[in-house]
Formats: structure tokens, sequence, C-alpha cells
């Protein structure tokens, strides 16, 4: 119920969705100006390049997700509600994953094409991208509820949570760069798999605590 | 409204203590909040009235000392009105974040009638000016299930016939053995025996 | 020469024991008083240290056949870095104590060990690039250990920054407590990822003379040098915790008396 | 003792500086992270000390700056 109505309230405002889209278009379109339009350099560094701006619109767009209920003070009332705050999180984080991780997901082939990584590769690069997003998310939430009730947190939540985004970085274009190469993919997107069953075990319980906090601050 | 013995404790504070930025605003506060009692907080501003409010929701649990232990979980009511904007005032209540379970149209279009927005449920909340948006929050006194209603200054921005509404409506709450907190600068017209605690002498009459 | 490395270690060994079992009475004069007993004899003992392993690991062992006398930095570079990873862990669970007993003196912990941590661990990444220029000839070199610990230093510096951006300093303490808590969990998580990443890309790089590899001629001032560390860590975490006591505690009689004998009671 | 004369020590055969350096700042580092607490201590101490003699005196009021 509670993930009905953080859809309809994403929904609500469609430009909120678009955002990280048109962040994610232009940086691709930022990297072959800036390395130079020579299609084999563009395609050794795609994979990389891909993951790393998904980790970015990531990063930007999870500090709004408690900041606009911190606002206007619906947020205490979910820490009243009667279902366990743990549930309330998990929805708020799908919801925020559904929006942002997803669609990036499903719209990355677009810019793969872009910066001409071979066509075997894409359908790991989504694969890879739709688990590695959805555990960012999950760990964004916690930098988020660590810093709702600061002014000025924005700045701040990519100090503390990009340490954590390294692993799902690392083995997301390793998982790519693997497809490129022919080489066997199972491995690392099991490997992501287990970072995502891992961050949906604790991401939002630490969130949760964090929000406790934060309010009670 | 489910009927509780007259008596049963709701809220049970044991020697509470706070500080605020070095000063001591009160200490060794005891005091239970039993079924069907009505009590009014009162104070200065920056006595404490909001913080023991929220130490009684169980918002803040740290930087207090003392116990507190409640039977469940209370109706709170602060100082922001929790309303989306973007979300017309019907949609506020029905998915209301902390309403676990879904309340049927006619209640929600009982409740906002109750309250004096009859003609205003679909409007997008943003369009309602702050007094309509507190009244869309009181709206949910009268759908909560919960037998413990903390209410912070509930009679601001509202006009008098909905502070004479309001009042009714907490009376008859606390006659069914509810127990109401209310802080409030204005004295209560309900008549029911209304428990005072001031904080400023942290007196308990 | 190991009788002092036993000294430190047993130093430390029951100050943890009496930590627990005072840690019940854990009221700031006692802890006060405790602190300043402990750093009185374990500070000169830790500088003493320092000094005889440098001394000895700089002068008196033969140089590495390989690397010639670069390698000598190895008895600050690996000591450093030990005792930084040590510090986290000894952070995050003194956070860990503070949320779940709410006990101040765990808090007042944190709080201390995260600068020391912090200084270790930029000691270690400014000595592993000093020694990655004469024997790999470039000044940064993306090898596994010193990438991980460039993360740990952004980890630390998180929960610095975390600190010091809230106005309520208990928040603050829990929130950092959080945070350290969940970095003590992506630790290990990192340390694999960036080994694993590591050999993919330079499979062949040479990897310079691990703790077991060296002969026992230097090993013995190596051991030295990581108990002089962790003597050295202790002593900065409770000295700290001192003046971190007395900031919050300034307002109380205890204070008071420490400062006037017959202050007003 | 390894190295046979003062300068060779100071030289280790080309890799001197880079060691010493490393040295030097690493002691520089131990000595702030040494010496901080203890100055941070006594400046505290003496702040409370003045606070106390102020208000001995009777001019700040009861509150007193934190």
């Amino acid at each position: 119920m509670l993930l009905r109505r953080q859809l309809s309230l994403a929904i609500r405002r469609p430009i909120e969705i678009g955002n990280p889209l048109v962040f994610f278009a232009i940086v691709v379109a930022l990297f072959p100006l800036g390395i130079g339009p020579a299609s084999e350099q563009l395609a050794m560094i795609a994979p990389g390049a891909i993951w790393i701006i998904a980790l970015l619109s990531s990063l930007l767009t999870s500090d709004s997700v408690f900041r606009s209920d911190f606002d206007d003070g619906s947020l205490e009332q979910l820490l009243l509600a009667p279902q366990p705050l743990y549930l309330s999180v998990l929805a708020y984080l799908c919801a925020h994953w559904v929006v942002t991780g997803l669609l990036l997901a499903l719209v990355s082939p677009v810019f793969a094409l872009m910066l001409n990584l071979p066509a075997e590769a894409v359908g790991t690069l989504m694969v890879s991208l739709a688990l590695g997003t959805a555990v960012l998310s999950l760990v964004g939430g916690i930098g988020a509820a660590l810093t709702v009730g600061l002014k000025r947190g924005g700045m701040l939540i990519s100090l503390l949570i990009l340490p954590l985004y390294i692993p799902v970085l690392i083995f997301g274009t390793a998982a790519v760069q693997a497809a490129v190469s022919g080489a066997p993919v199972g491995p690392f997107l099991a490997l992501l798999g287990a970072m995502l069953s891992l961050a949906i075990a604790l991401g939002p319980l630490a969130t949760a605590a964090g929000l406790r906090i934060s309010i009670d601050a | 409204m489910t009927d509780s013995a007259v008596g049963e404790s709701l809220a049970e504070v044991k020697d509470l203590g706070l500080a605020r930025g070095g000063r001591v605003l009160f200490e060794s506060l005891s005091f239970a909040i039993r079924a069907g009692e009505l009590w009014q907080l009162e104070g200065g501003n920056g006595a404490g009235k909001t913080s023991l409010l929220r130490i009684l929701a169980g918002l803040s649990r740290y930087g207090f000392d003392g116990l507190v232990s409640r039977a469940e979980v209370p109706l709170y009511v602060g100082h922001q009105a929790a309303v989306k904007g973007l979300f017309s005032a019907r949609e506020n209540l029905s998915w209301h974040v902390s309403g676990g379970c879904v309340f049927a149209d006619e209640q929600i279009e009982q409740a906002l009638q109750r309250v004096g927005l009859c003609g205003f449920e679909d409007t997008p909340s943003h369009a309602l000016s702050a007094g309509q948006h507190r009244r869309v929050n009181l709206a949910r006194l009268f759908l909560s299930e919960a037998r413990l209603w903390l209410l912070d200054e509930p009679f601001t921005a509202i006009d008098a016939a909905g502070v004479s509404e309001l009042q009714e409506r907490i009376g008859g709450h606390v006659a069914r053995g509810g127990a109401v907190v209310v802080t409030s600068h204005q004295p209560l017209h309900v008549d029911h025996t209304v428990h005072h605690l001031s904080l400023d002498g942290a007196r308990i009459s | 020469m190991s009788s002092r490395i036993g000294a430190a270690q047993k130093g430390l060994y029951n100050l943890t024991v009496m930590w627990t079992f005072f840690h019940k009475l854990g009221s700031p004069p006692w802890l006060y008083g405790i602190a300043g007993a402990i750093v009185r004899w374990l500070l000169p003992l830790t500088i003493l240290a320092l000094l005889v392993g440098a001394a000895w690991g700089l002068l008196f062992t033969s140089p590495d056949f390989r690397q010639g006398n670069s390698y000598r930095i190895i008895y600050i570079h690996v000591p450093s870095a030990v005792v930084a990873l040590a510090g986290y862990y000894v952070m995050a669970i003194a956070g860990a104590v503070s949320l779940i007993w709410r006990m101040k003196m765990a808090d007042v912990a944190m709080k201390a060990a995260a600068p020391v941590g912090a200084a270790l661990t930029f000691i270690a990444l400014f000595t592993g690039a000093l020694w990655g220029k004469p024997t790999w000839g470039t000044w940064w070199e993306w090898d596994a250990r010193i990438t991980s610990m460039l993360i740990l230093l952004f980890l630390y510096l998180g929960v610095v920054a975390l600190y010091e951006a809230f106005d309520n300093k208990e928040a603050a303490g829990r929130a950092c407590a959080i945070l350290s808590l969940v970095g003590m969990v992506n630790i290990p998580i990192i340390y694999k990822s960036v080994d694993w990443w590591y050999s993919l890309h330079q499979p062949a790089s040479i990897k310079f003379s691990g703790e077991s590899a060296i002969d026992s001629s230097m090993l013995y001032p190596l051991l030295l040098m990581i108990g002089a560390f962790y003597a050295l860590f202790t002593c900065c975490l409770l000295m700290n915790m001192r003046a971190e006591l007395l900031q919050r505690e300034s307002r109380t009689a205890w204070v008071r008396r420490l400062v006037k004998p017959d202050g007003p009671r | 003792m390894y190295f046979d004369s003062v300068q060779a020590a100071l030289s280790m055969d080309g890799h001197g500086s880079f060691v010493w350096v490393a040295y030097f700042v690493t002691l520089l580092i131990i000595s702030a992270v040494l010496l901080l607490p203890g100055l941070r201590r006594r400046r505290l101490l003496r702040q409370v000390a003045t606070e106390l003699a102020r208000q001995e005196s009777g001019y700040a009021t009861r509150e007193g700056p934190r």
C-alpha cells in the first residue's frame, strides 16, 4: 500500500523521473567529447563509464528520497506507523529504485550503442545495471537517512556512501567487460546478486535506525 | 472506538529528566496517563512541551534519562501538517503514512465534512490554505483507531467554529475511554476534568 | 626485545580486561583518572619502543637483496596500515557499544578513535607512495593494498565529516556509530573486491615482501614496530578521550574539583 | 651497525632520501597526534579555571559562557 503511495507520488511529478535519465544522457554525451570520437577507445571505456554514471545518478537522487517527507512532517508519522519501519523503508527504497535504477537499466542499451559497446554485451549490461542499481538504492538509503536532518547534507552523502559503492562498481564493470571479451558472465552476476541479498537484509535496518536518529535530533 | 476499562494506563513515565543546551528543563517527572483522562500541558515557550510530547510518542528515544512505556502506538499530531502538496485531501487521508488500515471512502468523506472541508476533497493540497492543511491533518482524529492522542497545539490556525468542533470531538473521545494529551495556550472548554501538567514548575495538579 | 612487545601487548590486554570489567561503572571521573594512570606509564614506553624499533630497522638490519634500502620503509608502512585497520574496528565496536547499551563512555571512545585512525591511515598511504617511487618508479601505484588503504581513509573521513555535520552532538555520536558499523560490514567486502580487481588487471605484478616472506633478522624489528604502533594508538586514544571528557563534562562538579581542589561543591 | 659511516647511512646508496623523508613525515605526524590531545586537555582545564574564577567573583550570571 505504501509502495503504491510512493509510486503515485513519483508519477505525479514526471519531471522528477526524467531528471536522472537526462543527467545520464548528458554525461554519456560528454565522454566522447572528452576522450575523443575514436570508436575503439570509447568501446574500451564504455562499461566503466556507463556504470560510473549510473552510480552517480543513483547517488544524486537518493538524497531526496526522505527529504521531501521529512520537510512536511510525514516522515514522523511513518515512524509511528503500526507496521514495522523496516518494511516502510523497504517500500520507500523500492519506489526509488523503480523510478531511477530500473529505468536506467531499460534505457541503457541506447547509451551503450552511443558509446559503441559491442552488441552482445548490452544484455549483460542491462541485467547487471538492474541488479547493481538496486544495491545502490539500498545503500544510498542509509546515507540519505543519516543526512536527512541536515541542511547541507547533499555533498556529505557522497562522501559517506561512495566508498560503499566500490564493490558494486568493480563487479558490475567486470561483468560487462567479461561479456565484451566473451568470457562467462555468470559468476559476476552471481556476486552482484549476493551483494543485493546482503543489501536487502541489512540496508533497511541501518536506514531505519538512521531515520530514528535524524528525527530525534 | 474500542472502549477500554477506565483506569487502564495507556502511557507511563517514570522520573523523566530532560536537559536542553545545558539548561535542565525538568527532572524526575513521573506520571501515568490513564484511559478516560484529559491532560493539558502548560508552560512557556521552550519549556519542553513539544519535547515531552515527542518523548511520549516515542519519536525521541535518546537524549533523556528515565523510562517511558506506552500500551500502544499513539496518534501524534505535531506542528507539521504531514500533508503532501501533490496529493488531494482524499488521497492524503486514504494513503496516510501512519494509517495501517485502509479507510472506506465514505468514512473519509464524513471525516472531511466534520472538519469543514466538504467540497475540497479532490483539489490538490497545494491549492489549500495552511489552515486547511491542518484541518486535513486533524481529520485523522475522526479516522484513527488509536486510544491515546497526543495533540501539539491543535487549535493554531483554526477558526472558532473549528475549535469548538475539535473540543467536542476530544470530549467524546475521552468519554469513550480514550486519553488525550494536549499542549495549548488556550483553556479547554470541555465538560470533563482536565489534569494540568505545568512544566514551568514541573507541578502536577 | 620481545619482552617489550609482550609488555605493550600485555598492557593492551589487561586494559581490555579492566575495561570490560569496569564498564558497568563507566563514570567519567573514574575513566578520566584510570586513563591518566595508564597514559603515564604507557606513553614513555611507546616512545621508547618507537625509537628502538626505528633505529633497529633503519640502521642495523641488512638491506633487502632486491630492493636495497628502500624496503626499510616497511617498518612504518606495514605497522601503520595494520593498526589503522584495527583502529577502524575499535571505533566501530565502540560505536556499537554506545548504541546498544547507551554508554556515553563508548561514544567518547569512538569520537577519540576516529582522528587517530585517520592519521595512521594517512601515514600508511604516504609511506606507501614513497616506497612505491624507488621500487616501481611511480609515485602512485594502484596496488591492491594501497587502494584499500585509500578507501579506508575515505571511510574515516566520512565518519569525521558526519560527526561535524550534526549540531546535536549526541545524535552525531549515534549517527557515526551506525556509519562505522555499516563500514565495518563493508570493509572485508571492499578488501576482497579490490584484491580481486587488482589480480584481474595485473596478475603478474611483483608483490613486494609480504610479512611472512622476509627472513627473521628483518622480522623482529617489524613485530616490535607493530607492537609500538598498537601502544601508540592506545595512548592517543586514551589522551583524546581525556580531552573529550573534559569538553563534555566541563560544567560538572568533578571537573571543577579537578581544577580547584577546594572548588565549590 | 650495518652502515660503516654516517654519510653511508644518509645516502643508503640512492634510496636514502625516500626512506628518511618517509620517517621524518611519520615522526611529524606521530608527534602531532601525541601532543595535540595533551594541549587540548590543558586548554580545556584552563578554560574551566578561568570560568570558575569569574563565577566566584560573581561577574558572569549563573549560566556563564559554555
